[in-house]
């Protein structure tokens, strides 16, 4: 008879899983529009210090100077997304932004660095056309997401479930989302919350890349979750790769970013054999190029077996000068030296490293899914960025959307019905994700993850082919049923066995979806480089949507809204159609 | 490559600790040999850690004695072949290194940690902090805390006198009561002005050595003890900003 | 400003006091004239310096005073840095506490005042005075 | 028992240069405080003369003088290290506190406490004449 571990049932108006930038944005809006709202917040790691937010390094980009326009920073985003984002989407960001630095700032106390006078200072960076990016040193999500905690502590209406990670979404008997099980690893209980609405923000799944930049308990929960209950997902093929993860050997620190910054301000790109290889992909913009170039010019080096003995290329910021790197990059030359690399005097080992998913659960503006009272927000929702995400926009996007999420929930719950009952279905669902902590034998879920890595880094990574990525399909699948029958045998608290098979079961989840979207996709697009459609295709202006409909993958290709902007070679043709 | 003998306390019996001997390498952190423990040898072992590249400040452990966190913790600057890791202290031990939290943020959440807004501000405006001001100044290096408890659990104070606010805690109540947009001075004075507020520290500088973020808490401590002789200037605290 | 304030700052006060007092003391226990002779300090130095210059008793009552107190607030720091001491406990040691330092301030001052060997109209107190 | 020791040691981590002065300080006040103690009783004695002079005359027995060199080897500890701490509360030195710990307050400490042992020990305890 295996254990059975307690089931505790919580109720809530709100209930929030994750609790990054958008889990606590939503928060905060949410009890601004009615402070009495029940808010539940359920967190993977430790509140305010886990998630990517907390990562941030660049910052956050806004339209805050007079001299710059919304129009400016919308056409930036769209350029660099290659033109498939969702437009009304991108727009409400753009829109957005500066009111919600304004409410980090007067509302959550954070304070962004500023200029000598006094007033706010918005540094460069690349792909935009206006210095807009506010920032905190190089340090500005821990800025955000301390804040956005402190703000929270002090709630009264809000309970927060640290160490508690999402299982599965529940629903009733017309398919509503109308609450979640959980698991407090923390105490070893399950926790049913039924909530008349909930939103999933849990970040995405970069981490099924080998070498990957984001923390390590972000495994795409949340994508994996609406998965379950039928959630439709949008450009799922478009994951970004920044081009200078740190390459530390067998380290876990792997994959840890090397600032964008330090491209922009010069640094340069060595194979093993000395050579400048951004000549030959780039010979104009060189390193400075956009990340996804710099990344697929950098992947095509290694496996072309001109890479380091560990498999990355050499970064090099010597000729930059001792006293202008302290200057500008000491917390690069401080996180290189933690690893015993010298930025200062010598080159640094990096690689692509896996960083952010573009796309994720389908939303409209208010953050809606297409299943009734499920929202999503963040890195889990998808259409915003399309091909490629700006840097500095990553951070909006959790912020804006997670501040829309939490107004649209609270409109949503003042009609919404009280829930019904739902503890059967949470113990069904609680008796198949204990079936692994009772298991005798059984695979190891660690090498399971690893294996699900080393496919998608080999097949689906940073240059793609058809070929490859068939062949990845069954290899993806026999891990995704292999990680059902693993070994998570042990105490039911803090079981890392356990977590790392719930963990898989979501990555494999998110890896099969990518890999299918980007067979779909025939040709080369931000993010997606095909090498056997290496060129952009006028006739994929069109977004790769996805839903499982009974047991199976409803695939469908939705062609891209102009609403605002229309791609130039659109123009063209257009052009030579009139003629 | 070099082995260590790792010594891992564990829950369960008071004190025991569990041997593993593991291969490193010269770049390799305390972090990854507990990786490579709970992954190879045991996989009951049970550690916290987030984002791996000391930002979160959740993998403070004891690393041979001292509060640090596992991932900037190389192994090779430990100049030991034996490295004892053990969870922090003053904080209750949940499983083998992991301790809960509540301890720290009690105190944390006594200083009221979040922005309490000045009403009379207008909320559109961005408040304007010159670098070189009083504010400026303070928050350019004490507002890096990533809340890894480090400095609570290196405190003598602590110790022998789980009310006393803490190192952070001050730290945090400092940068809110120069903070322009705030207006919860009194609330925050008091607690500091507490008998278990800042006068329980005696400048032991623990905190100081053990904080991961290089953090001067004592410097924060100081001028709060400093500042209470003359409390009322945290009213006139706006004078620098032109908000009305 | 609250007593925790004043505590905390007339510990440092009182500790740069007590730094002058105390090479004062030495000095004049220790090193002059008086009392540099085979005998070192007596009863007698003392009485002489009582009945020529009073300034002696006020500094020393002074410095008894002052050294109290820094030692007293000492040692309630260091019972109040326990948090077993809890807040009525802590009153009720600060009132021991002012309670014993007033005792042993009493006992001190008593040494001085109302002795009758150090009293100049007191025939038997200055006999011993004249006969040295 | 000694796990109870080493573990009492660990949690006030004594290596750290602040943490030693602050035993230092708290150790040394207690005595000087016990001494005061037994000084005000010992100056009471000013009411009864005989007494006084015995009592002086026991105390300048080479092991007392002994005990004298030790309670100036305290105050000095005590006092430079509180003029340390003054100096913490002013916000003076505080990034080199370790430095001002062993150079000011351990080195110049024992520098004053040779220069005034010294003649206690020549003349209260080689050159006494009972």
């Amino acid at each position: 008879m295996p254990p059975l571990l307690p089931l505790v049932e919580l109720e809530a108006d709100i209930l929030i899983l994750g609790a990054g930038g958008a889990g606590l944005l939503a928060a905060l809006h949410a009890t601004t529009i009615n402070p009495r709202t029940k808010i539940l917040i359920a967190v993977k790691g430790l509140l305010g210090q886990s998630g990517c937010t907390r990562m941030v390094q660049g910052g956050y980009n806004c339209v805050l100077n007079p001299n710059d326009s919304f129009e400016k920073h919308f056409e930036d985003t769209i350029k660099g997304g290659q033109f498939v984002n969702n437009q009304d989407l991108a727009w409400a960001l753009v829109n957005d932004s500066p009111d919600r630095i304004l409410e980090l700032e007067n509302k959550c106390g954070c304070l962004f660095d500023r200029n000598p006078d006094g007033t706010i200072h918005q540094k460069p960076f690349a792909g935009q056309s206006f210095d807009r990016t506010v920032h905190k040193g190089d340090l500005t999500g821990i800025e955000i997401m301390a804040n956005l905690r402190d703000w929270t502590l002090e709630q009264e209406n809000i309970t927060v479930l640290q160490e508690t990670r999402g299982l599965d979404l529940l629903t009733d008997t017309n398919g509503k989302v109308v609450g979640a099980l959980l698991l407090n690893n923390r105490k070893g209980e399950f926790v049913s919350v039924k909530a008349k609405a909930t939103l999933v923000a849990t970040g995405g799944g970069a981490t099924m890349y080998q070498i990957s930049s984001p923390s390590l308990e972000k495994a795409g929960d949340g994508m994996g979750m609406a998965f379950r209950v039928g959630a439709e997902f949008i450009d799922m093929e478009m994951m970004q790769f920044h081009p200078t993860g740190l390459l530390v050997g067998k380290s876990i620190a792997t994959g840890g970013l090397l600032e964008e910054g330090l491209r922009g301000a010069g640094a340069r790109l060595f194979n093993k054999d000395g050579e400048r290889y951004m000549e030959r992909y780039s010979p104009d913009k060189m390193e400075r190029a956009t990340r996804d170039v710099v990344s697929r010019s950098s992947y095509m080096e290694i496996m072309a077996g001109r890479g380091t003995p560990s498999g990355g290329v050499l970064i090099d910021a010597t000729h930059m000068g001792e006293k202008f790197l302290l200057d500008n990059f000491r917390g690069m030359v401080d996180r290189c030296r933690e690893y015993g690399f010298d930025l200062l005097h010598s080159r640094v080992e990096v690689s692509p490293s896996a960083h952010y998913h573009m796309g994720g659960i389908r939303i409209d503006l208010n953050c809606k899914s297409n299943i009734d009272g499920l929202f999503a927000a963040g890195e889990d929702s998808g259409g915003v960025h399309g091909g490629n995400r700006l840097g500095g926009n990553g951070v909006a996007d959790s912020i804006v959307f997670g501040a829309r999420a939490g107004d649209a929930m609270a409109e949503y719950i003042r009609t919404a019905k009280a829930p019904g009952d739902v503890s059967t279905q949470a113990r069904q669902l609680m008796e198949k994700w204990l079936a692994p902590l009772n298991r005798e034998g059984g695979e190891n879920p660690f090498k399971l993850r690893d294996q699900l890595e080393r496919v998608m880094w080999r097949k689906a990574g940073v240059v793609r082919n058809g070929k490859d990525m068939a062949e990845a399909i069954p290899e993806i699948i026999e891990i995704r049923e292999k990680i059902e029958q693993a070994n998570g045998a042990g105490a039911p608290i803090y079981n890392a066995p356990w977590n790392e098979m719930i963990n898989t079961v979501n990555l494999g989840v998110c890896a099969e979806l990518l890999t299918r979207s980007a067979i779909l996709r025939e040709e080369s697009r931000g993010a997606h480089y095909r090498q056997d459609f290496p060129e952009k295709n006028v006739k994929w202006l069109k977004n790769i949507t996805v839903k499982p409909v009974n047991g199976d993958l409803k695939w469908d290709t939705v062609p891209v809204k102009f609403t605002r902007l229309k791609p130039p070679e659109l123009i063209e043709q257009e052009k030579s159609l009139v003629h | 490559m070099a082995t260590y003998q790792i010594r891992v306390a564990r829950s369960g019996s008071d004190g025991a600790t569990d041997s593993f001997t593991v291969e490193l390498d010269h770049r390799m952190t305390v972090l990854d040999a507990l990786f490579l423990i709970q992954r190879e040898q045991d996989p009951t072992l049970s550690f916290r850690c987030s984002c791996r590249v000391g930002m979160c400040g959740t993998c403070a452990m004891r690393i041979n004695w001292q509060p640090r966190l596992a991932c900037q913790t190389r192994v090779l600057t430990l100049k030991a072949d034996t490295i004892v890791v053990e969870p922090l202290a003053h904080l209750p031990v949940m499983k083998d290194l992991v301790v809960a939290m509540d301890p720290f943020f009690e105190q944390w959440k006594r200083v009221k940690p979040a922005l309490h807004p000045d009403p009379k501000r207008d909320p559109k405006k961005l408040a304007v902090v010159p670098p070189t001001s009083e504010f400026g100044k303070q928050a350019q290096g004490k507002r890096d805390c990533i809340t890894c408890g480090a400095c609570y659990a290196a405190c003598g104070i602590v110790g022998s006198n789980e009310e006393y606010l803490g190192p952070a805690a001050i730290n945090k109540a400092m940068l809110r009561l120069m903070d322009p947009r705030d207006n919860a001075v009194d609330e925050r004075l008091e607690e500091l002005n507490d008998e278990n507020g800042v006068w329980r520290c005696h400048t032991q500088f623990n905190c100081v050595a053990a904080c991961p973020k290089g953090i001067n808490l004592t410097d924060s401590i100081m001028k709060m003890k400093r500042s209470l002789l003359f409390p009322k200037k945290f009213h006139d605290k706006r004078n620098f900003v032109d908000n009305p | 400003m609250s007593a925790r304030v004043i505590n905390w700052y007339l510990q440092r006060v009182t500790g740069a006091a007590l730094l002058f007092l105390l090479v004062l003391h030495f000095w004049v226990e220790h090193f002059t004239a008086e009392v540099r002779t085979p005998h070192g300090l007596t009863f007698a130095v003392i009485q002489q310096r009582f009945f020529h210059n009073p300034w002696f008793v006020a500094v020393d009552i002074s410095f008894l005073i002052i050294a109290l107190y820094h030692g007293l607030n000492g040692v309630r720091n260091i019972i109040c840095d326990f948090s077993i001491v809890t807040k009525p406990m802590r009153n009720v040691v600060t009132v021991a506490l002012i309670l014993f330092g007033l005792g042993v301030a009493y006992w001190g001052i008593m040494a001085f005042v109302g002795n009758e060997h150090l009293n100049p109209l007191n025939p038997k107190g200055a006999t011993v005075a004249a006969a040295r | 028992m000694t796990s109870a020791i080493s573990l009492t040691i660990r949690k006030y981590s004594w290596k750290y240069a602040g943490n030693l002065a602050f035993w230092i300080q708290r150790l040394t006040g207690l005595g000087l405080v016990f001494y005061l103690i037994l000084h005000v009783h010992t100056i009471h004695d000013l009411r009864d003369p005989a007494k006084f002079d015995a009592a002086l005359a026991t105390f300048s027995k080479p092991f007392f003088k002994l005990g004298e060199i030790f309670l100036l080897a305290t105050v000095i500890l005590h006092a430079m290290n509180g003029i340390r701490l003054t100096m913490v509360d002013m916000g003076v030195g505080l990034t080199k506190q370790r430095q001002v710990f062993w150079y000011f307050t351990i080195g110049l400490g024992a520098a004053l406490l040779i220069a005034g042992a010294l003649p206690m020990f020549i003349y209260g305890i080689l050159r006494h004449q009972p």
